[in-house]
C-alpha cells in the first residue's frame, strides 16, 4: 500500500542575522493510511515545525528549503496558497495544543464547524447544520443539538478539545496532525481525549501524525513512533520497539523517563546537558556532546537513518564501517 | 515657503474675479469680536457699535471727518444755559412702520439714563428731558453743559411703544442674569435693519429703503446687505480676505500689512484712531502691590515715574512692532479731539543713562521688580507692546513681569484696583477732552462719570478743580483750563503717554468704505461692485 | 442585558456627579460671580440682595442639591457675555460641534480601520510601510499645526476650500446642518479633516496592532489549518476579533475628537460648543463653562454606555457575568 | 564590558540596521542636548529682558541677505533670538514632558502593582476607574485640572506652581496604560511560589514581587512610556497654543508656535516655521524611537 504522506529529506530554515538556522535537517518519514505515527521530543525539536511544515502553515520566516512532502503520492509542499489551503482541513486536518484559544471565541461551536464543511464540501446550511449536530455527538458532547449554539467559553477545556477535534475531522481528512492535543488538559482528561482520538481514527480510517513529548500517550496510542532530536530524527519504528528496546542513545534516555507520566520529558536526569540550540548545533552527530557512547566519527560526520533490526536509527553505533572504532559498550551490535 | 507666499498672491488675484468676488453689492465683513448685545445703550464698546450704528440713528450723525451733522434731529440750540432744544426731523419711521416722534427721544434719553444702561457717562448731565410739541424737545442739564451735543452723537433712539409692547423699557443688564427682546432684535430708524442675529456666527443686515438718509446728499452708499463674522484667529481673518472669502477686514493685524498691501485686489486704507495708548500707575497704595519693594509705594516718587517715562524707547516700538501705525504722542488726547495743544505734545526724551540716574536718586540704585497688567486682545499689539516695555524697564534696572490676559479678566482685575501698573487705550467718542480727563483723571468720588477709570488712584485737587471748571466752562476759556490740565499732566506724570493707535482697514479693491477715526465703518457711505 | 445597562449606568452616576461638583464649584466660588455681575458702581443693598437672589447665602450643599436639580432640567442661568440662556446657547452650537464630530469620526474610523487592516495583514508590503511613516509624522503633528497648514495650502494657495465657519447652514427645526448645501459640505472638510486626521492616524495603528496580536492567535492559525480561504480568516475571524479592542479605541477616541474639537474650532472658527467655550473661558463666562462641562462629561458618558453595550453585543464572552475583564 | 555585550545585542542589531531608527536618534539626541544644555551652549538667553533690544526685533536667519551671523534663526518680534527660544523652549517641553511621563509612570506601575496584587474589589474599583479616566481625553483633562487650580489658587502662587500643575495635568491622563499592563504581569506572577514563600518567611510579599515583576514589564513600559512622552510634548504644545499652558515667561514650543502664528503671512516666516519644525522633528524623533523599542522589545512582531 502507498504511504499516504511521505516525508522525503525535508528541510527547513530560519534566515535570521546571525545566519540561517536549520530547523528541521534531513526529516524522512512515511505514514500509512491508517496508521497513527508517534511523533517526540524535547520542546524545540522539532516535533511541531515538522507538523507544521505538513500543514503548510510553517510561521514566516521560517520556510522549507529542502525535501519533499508528498501527499497520495502527490507533491504538496510546492503548492500555490490556494492549493495547499484546499488541502489543509479537507485531506489533512490538524489538532493543536490549548483548546482555550484554538477556537474563535466570538463564533458559536457551530458556526466554526459548519464554516469549515461548506468550506470543503458541497453541503446546504441545514445539511451542514444537521452534520455539525451529529459530529459533536460523535466526539462525546452531550445535548449537542443546544450546545450546537454555544460560544466555546461555555465549554470546559476537555469539551473544547472535543470540539477541535470534530473540527479537525469533519471534512473527513485522511490524515490528521495533532501537535500535543492532550498537554494542555488535566491528566484525568487526558485519557479520554486519547481514548477518542484513537477511536475516531480506527472508525473512519484516518491516519495521524501525533506529535507529543509524552511517551505515555504514544505508549498508548501510536503503531510507530519516530524520535525527533535537535531537528533531526534520531530513530524511528515500531512503537513496541522503540519503547522496550530504544537503539538511538538518546531514544534510550528518553526511555528512562517514562515511568512518571505526568512529568515533561524535559527532565532528562538521566542525560546530562541539554539539547543544543539551533545556531550550535554540533558538526556530526547531533547528539554527540551528550552521547555516553561518542567516538570520533560521531563528531565528524553526521549518520543516516541506519537499520538496525525493528527500528532505524541515526547512529554510527549501527554501521559496521564503524565497528572497529566503537566501543564495547554498544549492546545491540 | 516663498513658493505659498507667491501662490497666496495669485489666488488673491483669483478671487477677485467676478465669479468668486462680486456677489452684487454683498459686503462681507470680519473682525475679531462679536457684539455681544444688540440692545443700544447695554454696552458703550466699539464692537456693538460698529453693527448698532447702521440700525439705530442718534439726534446728531458724524460726518466723515467725525464733525456734527443733522440726524433725527435737524437743528439744536442752547436757548439757555443750562437748556438745549432739538428740532426733530419729521416723516421719520423705525423699521416697524411706527412714526419717530418727540416721545421717543423722551424715552430713549431716560432709558439711557437707567443704572443698568453702559451710556451714562453721554447723558449724566441730563436733568430732565422734555417733549415741547410734535418737532420739538428740549433737554435740561443739571448745570450747563457746552459738550452736550458732542455726547448725543453717541446715543441711539429706539421706539417707546416698540420698547414698551416688548418689555424692554431698560436697558438689557449684561451682568444679571436676564435675556431682553433687545439682546437679539432691533427696531431702529437707520440705513440698514437686522436680518439675521446668530451671536459669534453671523449678523447680516439688509438695506433700508425708506431711510430718510438716502435722500440727504453724500449718503450714497450701495451696498444692499452686509454680513458680519466675527473670526477671532489674526491669521484665518487674513487667510479669509487672501481667499476672497470676506472683503473687509475691519482689524487687521499690522505685521500683516505689507503683504496685503503686496496682494492684488486687496487694499489697506490707513488713518489714525482717536485713540491714546498710555500706561497708569498705581500712586495711591503705600505699599506696591506684586512687587519686591516692601513698607513704601515708588510710584508715589514722581522721579520713579519720570525714569520708566525716559527708558522707553517709544520710536523702536513705533517702528518695529507698530510698524509705523502709531503716532507717538506725549500727551493724553490725540489731534482730533477738542482741546487738544500741539505745544503740550512733547514727550520726555528717551534717555536711558538718565532713568537709571532719577532711580538711583529716588532711592533704587538697584531698580525693584514689578508686574505690568496688560489686555492681549483689546488694543493693537497690546502684550507685545507691554513685552517691549518690560524689556526696557528690565534694562533700566525695575525688573518687569508682563500679566497679558483677555479683556474681561483684565478689565475685571483693574477694576478691582488690583494692579501695580497697567497699559490701557482710551477713545474719545465725544472728541471732548473732558471725557479723557473726567474719566482717568478725576478723583474717583462717587459722583457719576468722576475718575470710573482712574485705577491707578491718581489724586490731585488741582486737577480736579481744573475738570469741574472744564464741565461748565465753555469758549477760551474752556480751551485755556484744558489746556492747564494738559499741562499739570505732563508736570505730574500720573501716566506715561505712548502713542495714539492708527487703525488700518483691509477691503478687497471692490469695496470702499471710508476710514473712519473712531474706527466705525460707516456703510451709508460705502460703495461696493466698483473698481 | 437590563442588569448590564443598570450597573452601567449607576456606575456612570458617581463620575456625572463628580463633574457637577467641579463646574459647581467653578460656578459658585471662581470669579466671585458677584462682583461680576454687579460690575463697578454698587452699594452694600444691593450687593447683599443679589447675594440672596442668587442663593449664595446657603449652606454649601442646599446650593449644590439646587444646582444639580437646575442642571437635570437643562438650566444652567444665563451667559454672562451673551445675556442669553445657556442652554439655548448650547443648542445652537451643539449641532455645528457634532456634525464636525461625526464627520471627523467617520473619517477616522473608516480610513483607520481600513489602513490598519491593510497594514495588519500586508506588513511588509511597501505601501504599508510608506502608511506607518506617514502616521508616525501624523501623530507627531500637534492638530493645531495641522489646521493652519490645511488653511494655508487649500484656502490660501489653492482657494478651493473656504478656511472658517460652517458655509450656508439649512435649519431643520432647531437643529442647523450643513449637509444640505454645497458650501456647507465644503466648509466641513478642512475642519473634519483635521480632526480626524490624529485619530485616525492612532485607529489605525491600533488596529495594525491588534490585527497583527490576532494573527498570531492559535484560533487564527487553527482556521487557516482547517482550510479557510484568506477572506475567511482575515475578515471573518482576525477583524471581528480585532473589532472588540477597537470599540474601545473608537469610543476613546470619539471622545477625544469632541474634546480635541476646541483646537479645531479655534483654528477654523467653527460657530460650535468648543469655539463658544474657550471664548466663555476667556471672557470668564462660568455659566456656560460649567454646563459644557456637564454636558461634555454627559456626553462621555454616554459613549463609555455605548461602548459597553457595543462590547456586549459584539463578545459572547461578556454576556454571562462579568468573568472576563475588559479588552487589554 | 557591559558595551561590549550592549554592542553585541539583539536591540543594538535592530537599531544599527535600521537607519530611519539611527537617524530618529540622532534627532533626539540633538534636541536632547541643546534643550538641556541650553544655558551653557545656546547664543543668548531669551529670558534676560534686559538683554533684548527691540532694534533687533524681525532680523531674518542668518543665511538672508540681511540676517546676522548672531541670530542663526533670526529673531522674533521682541528681538530674541529664535535658536535659544527654541532651545529653551524644548527644555521646557521636555521637562513638562518627562516630568509627566515620569509621573503617570510611577503612578500607573503603582496602582497596576496594587490592583493586580490586591485583586478583588479594589481592583475592579482601579480598573473602573481606569477605564473611566481613559474614555476622558487628556487635553480635556488637562484643561479641566489647569483651570480648577488656576481658579482656586491667588495668581501669584499660580504663576509659580504653573509648571508642576502643567506636568500634573498632562500626567493624570496617561496612568491607566501603565497600570493595565503592570496589573496584568502581576497578576501572573501572584500566584506563584516564592509570592507565597516570601509571605511565609515574612517579608512584604508586594515588595518581592515588585522586584519581580518589574523586571519583566520593564519593556512594556519603556515603550508606553516613550510613545506617551510624544504625547505629552504635544499636549502641552496644544495647552500652550490654547493659552493655558507653561506660564508666558517661560514660552514652550508651543507658545513659541502661537506667538509664531501671528506671523504665518507676514513674511516673517521663521518666526512660525522654526519653532514647528523643532517640535516636529521632537516629537517625530520620540514616536519613531518608541516604534522601534516597541517591535524590537517584542520579537514576535519581527
Amino acid at each position: 500500500m502507498a504511504p499516504i504522506l511521505d516525508v522525503r529529506d525535508l528541510r527547513v530554515e530560519f534566515p535570521t542575522r546571525r545566519g540561517t538556522l536549520t530547523a528541521l535537517d534531513g526529516v524522512s518519514f512515511a505514514i500509512e493510511p491508517g496508521e497513527v505515527l508517534g511523533v517526540v521530543g524535547e520542546s524545540g525539536a522539532g516535533k511541531s515545525m515538522t507538523g507544521a511544515a505538513i500543514i503548510g502553515l510553517l510561521e514566516p520566516p521560517g520556510r522549507i528549503a529542502g525535501g519533499q512532502i508528498l501527499l497520495n503520492g502527490r507533491r504538496i509542499d510546492n503548492l500555490p496558497h490556494e492549493q495547499m489551503r484546499r488541502i489543509r482541513g479537507r485531506e489533512i486536518g490538524a489538532i493543536f495544543q490549548d483548546p482555550l484559544t484554538t477556537l474563535n471565541p466570538l463564533y458559536t461551536v457551530g458556526d466554526q464547524l459548519i464554516e469549515t464543511m461548506q468550506t470543503h464540501l458541497d453541503l446546504s446550511g441545514g445539511e451542514a447544520r444537521q452534520r455539525a449536530i451529529g459530529w459533536l455527538e460523535m466526539v462525546g458532547i452531550p445535548a449537542a443539538a443546544q450546545r450546537v449554539d454555544s460560544y466555546p467559553h461555555e465549554f470546559s477545556g476537555g469539551m473544547r478539545q472535543r470540539v477541535v477535534i470534530a473540527l479537525a475531522l469533519c471534512a473527513e481528512p485522511k490524515l490528521v496532525v495533532a501537535d500535543e492535543p492532550t498537554t494542555a488538559l488535566d491528566v484525568s482528561i487526558q485519557a479520554q481525549i486519547i481514548a477518542l482520538l484513537k477511536r475516531l481514527a480506527r472508525e473512519k480510517g484516518t491516519a495521524m501524525m501525533l506529535v507529543t513529548h509524552d511517551m505515555g500517550v504514544i505508549a498508548e496510542t501510536a503503531d510507530r513512533v519516530a524520535v525527533m532530536y535537535a531537528g533531526r530524527i534520531a530513530e524511528i519504528g515500531p512503537v513496541r520497539e522503540v519503547v522496550k528496546d530504544p537503539r538511538h542513545p538518546y531514544s534510550t534516555g528518553l526511555m528512562a523517563s517514562i515511568p512518571p507520566l505526568d512529568r515533561r520529558v524535559e527532565h532528562l536526569a538521566q542525560i546530562d546537558g541539554a539539547m543544543p540550540r539551533l545556531s550550535a548545533i554540533p558538526p556530526g552527530c547531533a547528539f554527540n556532546p551528550r552521547c555516553p557512547h561518542v567516538f570520533d566519527r560521531c563528531r565528524v560526520e553526521r549518520p543516516e537513518l541506519l537499520e538496525t533490526g525493528a527500528t532505524r536509527a541515526a547512529c554510527w553505533l549501527y554501521d559496521p564501517a564503524s565497528e572497529k572504532q566503537a566501543p564495547e559498550a554498544l549492546r545491540h551490535g | 515657503m516663498v513658493h505659498w507666499v507667491r501662490a497666496a498672491a495669485l489666488v488673491a488675484v483669483l478671487g477677485a474675479m467676478p465669479a468668486v468676488g462680486a456677489m452684487a453689492q454683498t459686503v462681507r465683513w470680519a473682525a475679531s469680536g462679536d457684539p455681544n448685545t444688540m440692545d443700544p445703550h447695554s454696552q458703550n464698546v466699539g464692537t456693538v457699535t460698529m453693527v448698532l450704528q447702521q440700525i439705530y440713528d442718534p439726534l446728531i450723525h458724524r460726518d466723515r471727518d467725525l464733525s456734527l451733522t443733522p440726524g433725527l434731529a435737524t437743528a439744536w440750540r442752547q436757548v439757555e444755559p443750562s437748556r438745549w432744544r432739538f428740532t426733530l426731523r419729521q416723516g421719520v419711521r423705525f423699521h416697524d412702520g411706527q412714526g419717530f416722534g418727540p416721545e421717543d427721544v423722551v424715552f430713549s434719553i431716560t432709558r439711557a439714563l437707567q443704572p443698568t444702561s453702559n451710556f451714562g457717562i453721554y447723558v449724566d448731565t441730563i436733568a430732565k428731558v422734555e417733549a415741547v410739541d410734535a418737532q420739538t424737545v428740549d433737554i435740561i442739564t443739571k448745570a450747563p453743559d457746552p459738550i452736550l451735543p458732542n455726547k448725543l452723537a453717541s446715543v441711539f433712539m429706539m421706539s417707546k411703544a416698540w420698547s414698551e409692547a416688548n418689555n424692554a423699557a431698560r436697558p438689557q443688564n449684561t451682568r444679571a442674569r436676564e435675556e431682553m427682546v433687545t439682546t437679539r432684535n432691533t427696531n431702529g430708524t437707520g440705513a440698514y435693519r437686522l436680518a439675521t442675529r446668530e451671536p459669534d456666527v453671523r449678523t447680516v443686515l439688509v438695506r433700508n429703503p425708506a431711510w430718510w438718509g438716502w435722500q440727504v446728499e453724500g449718503n450714497t452708499g450701495n451696498v444692499a446687505e452686509i454680513v458680519f463674522r466675527p473670526i477671532a484667529s489674526d491669521a484665518t481673518r487674513i487667510a479669509a480676505l487672501l481667499s476672497g472669502e470676506v472683503d473687509f477686514v475691519l482689524d487687521p493685524p499690522l505685521q500683516d500689512l505689507n503683504r496685503l498691501r503686496a496682494a492684488p485686489g486687496v487694499k489697506v486704507v490707513e488713518g489714525p484712531e482717536v485713540r491714546t495708548i498710555f500706561l497708569a500707575f498705581d500712586t495711591a497704595r503705600e505699599e506696591l502691590l506684586y512687587s519686591d519693594v516692601k513698607g513704601r509705594n515708588p510710584f508715589r516718587d514722581l522721579r520713579v515715574r519720570q525714569a520708566l517715562y525716559q527708558a522707553i524707547d517709544i520710536q523702536a516700538i513705533h517702528r518695529t512692532t507698530m510698524r509705523g501705525q502709531s503716532v507717538v504722542t506725549g500727551t493724553l488726547i490725540p489731534e482730533q479731539v477738542n482741546g487738544y495743544a500741539k505745544s503740550e505734545d512733547v514727550r520726555l526724551p528717551f534717555d536711558a543713562a538718565r532713568a537709571r540716574a532719577l532711580l538711583a536718586e529716588a532711592g533704587y540704585p538697584q531698580g525693584f521688580s514689578v508686574t505690568l497688567d496688560c489686555p492681549n486682545n483689546r488694543y493693537i499689539n497690546d502684550e507685545q507692546i507691554c513685552q517691549n516695555i518690560a524689556a526696557m524697564w528690565s534694562r533700566a534696572g525695575v525688573r518687569t513681569a508682563v500679566k497679558a490676559q483677555p479683556l474681561a479678566p483684565f478689565f475685571a482685575q483693574i477694576q478691582r484696583d488690583d494692579t501695580s501698573v497697567y497699559l490701557l487705550g482710551w477713545g474719545v467718542p465725544t472728541l471732548d477732552a473732558l471725557y479723557s480727563f473726567q474719566s482717568l483723571l478725576a478723583t474717583r468720588n462717587g459722583a457719576q462719570g468722576d475718575g470710573i477709570w482712574n485705577y491707578g488712584g491718581y489724586s490731585n485737587p488741582r486737577m480736579d478743580a481744573l475738570i469741574q471748571r472744564m464741565k461748565v466752562e465753555s469758549g477760551e476759556a474752556r480751551k485755556a483750563t484744558i489746556r492747564e490740565a494738559l499741562q499739570l499732566y505732563r508736570e505730574d506724570l500720573p501716566h506715561i503717554p505712548l502713542h495714539h493707535q492708527m487703525i488700518p482697514w483691509a477691503m478687497r479693491s471692490t469695496v470702499t468704505i471710508p476710514h473712519m477715526a473712531n474706527n466705525q465703518p460707516y456703510f451709508r457711505w460705502a460703495m461696493a461692485g466698483a473698481q | 442585558m437590563f442588569a448590564f445597562i443598570v450597573s452601567r449606568v449607576l456606575q456612570a452616576v458617581p463620575v456625572m456627579l463628580a463633574v457637577a461638583l467641579i463646574s459647581f464649584a467653578m460656578f459658585a466660588y471662581v470669579g466671585d460671580p458677584v462682583a461680576i455681575m454687579l460690575g463697578q458702581d454698587f452699594t452694600e443693598a444691593q450687593r447683599a440682595a443679589l447675594v440672596s437672589d442668587l442663593g449664595l447665602d446657603q449652606p454649601f450643599f442646599v446650593q449644590f442639591l439646587r444646582f444639580i436639580g437646575n442642571a437635570a432640567q437643562g438650566e444652567f442661568g444665563l451667559s454672562y457675555r451673551l445675556s442669553r440662556p445657556v442652554a439655548e446657547l448650547i443648542g445652537e452650537r451643539a449641532p455645528a460641534t457634532l456634525e464636525l464630530a461625526f464627520c471627523a469620526a467617520i473619517i477616522a474610523l473608516v480610513a483607520g480601520v481600513a489602513m490598519g487592516v491593510y497594514t495588519g495583514l500586508y506588513r511588509n508590503s511597501w505601501l504599508s510601510r510608506l502608511l506607518l511613516t506617514v502616521s508616525l509624522i501624523g501623530v507627531s503633528l500637534p492638530p493645531f499645526l495641522v489646521g493652519i497648514l490645511l488653511i494655508l495650502v487649500f484656502s490660501v494657495w489653492l482657494g478651493w476650500l473656504p478656511s472658517f465657519g460652517r458655509g450656508e447652514v439649512v435649519q431643520l427645526g432647531w437643529w442647523s446642518t450643513g449637509f444640505l448645501t454645497w458650501s456647507g459640505i465644503k466648509a466641513l472638510i478642512l475642519p473634519s479633516v483635521t480632526l480626524g486626521l490624529f485619530q485616525l492616524t492612532l485607529i489605525m495603528r491600533l488596529v495594525r496592532a491588534e490585527m497583527l496580536e490576532v494573527l498570531r492567535t492559535d484560533y487564527i492559525k487553527f482556521a487557516r489549518a482547517r482550510g479557510l480561504g484568506n477572506r475567511a480568516v482575515h475578515f471573518g475571524h482576525a477583524l471581528r476579533n480585532t473589532l472588540v479592542p477597537v470599540i474601545t479605541i473608537a469610543g476613546l477616541q470619539l471622545g477625544g475628537i469632541i474634546a480635541f474639537a476646541i483646537v479645531t474650532e479655534t483654528v477654523f472658527q467653527w460657530p460650535g460648543m468648543g469655539l463658544l467655550f474657550i471664548q466663555s473661558v476667556s471672557a470668564a463666562d462660568i455659566p456656560v463653562m460649567a454646563a459644557y462641562l456637564v454636558l461634555i462629561a454627559l456626553v462621555f458618558v454616554t459613549i463609555n454606555l455605548v461602548v459597553d453595550l457595543l462590547y456586549y453585543a459584539v463578545d459572547p464572552r461578556l454576556r454571562i457575568g462579568r468573568a472576563v475583564a475588559r479588552g487589554r | 564590558m557591559a558595551l561590549a555585550r550592549l554592542l553585541d545585542s539583539d536591540l543594538f542589531w535592530s537599531f544599527r540596521r535600521s537607519p530611519v531608527t539611527v537617524l530618529s536618534a540622532l534627532v533626539a539626541l540633538v534636541c536632547v542636548l541643546g534643550a538641556a544644555l541650553a544655558p551653557w551652549i545656546a547664543p543668548h538667553n531669551p529670558f534676560d529682558l534686559a538683554s533684548l533690544n527691540l532694534g533687533d526685533a524681525f532680523k531674518p536667519p542668518a543665511w538672508d541677505e540681511i540676517g546676522e551671523a548672531s541670530y542663526p534663526l533670526g529673531t522674533d518680534d521682541q528681538g530674541r533670538d529664535m535658536l535659544s527660544a527654541i532651545m529653551y523652549g524644548a527644555r521646557i517641553s521636555l521637562l513638562v514632558g518627562v516630568c509627566a511621563v515620569l509621573f503617570s509612570t510611577l503612578l500607573g506601575v503603582t496602582i497596576g502593582l496594587v490592583a493586580g496584587y490586591l485583586g478583588g474589589s479594589v481592583d475592579g474599583l482601579l480598573m473602573r476607574i481606569a477605564d473611566i479616566q481613559l474614555t476622558f481625553p487628556s487635553i480635556l483633562i488637562a484643561l479641566l485640572v489647569d483651570g480648577i487650580v488656576r481658579a482656586a489658587l491667588p495668581r501669584e502662587a499660580h504663576d509659580q506652581i504653573a509648571l508642576f500643575v502643567v506636568i500634573f495635568a498632562i500626567g493624570i491622563s496617561a496612568w491607566p496604560q501603565f497600570a493595565r499592563t503592570v496589573r496584568s504581569s502581576t497578576l501572573v506572577e501572584r500566584n506563584k511560589e516564592y509570592v507565597l514563600a516570601a509571605r511565609v518567611i515574612g517579608l512584604s510579599p508586594l515588595h518581592i514581587m515588585a522586584t519581580h515583576v518589574l523586571p519583566n514589564v520593564l519593556g512594556p513600559v519603556l515603550v508606553i512610556a516613550t510613545l506617551n512622552l510624544g504625547n505629552a510634548i504635544i499636549t502641552e504644545a496644544t495647552l500652550s497654543f490654547l493659552g493655558v499652558g507653561v506660564p508666558p515667561t517661560h514660552p514652550s514650543l508651543g507658545t513659541l508656535i502661537r506667538i509664531g502664528n501671528d506671523f504665518l503671512f507676514s513674511g516673517e516666516w521663521w518666526i512660525t516655521i522654526f519653532p514647528g519644525a523643532a517640535l516636529v522633528a521632537m516629537v517625530l524623533s520620540v514616536n519613531l524611537l518608541g516604534d522601534w523599542l516597541r517591535d524590537a522589545l517584542n520579537p514576535k512582531l519581527r
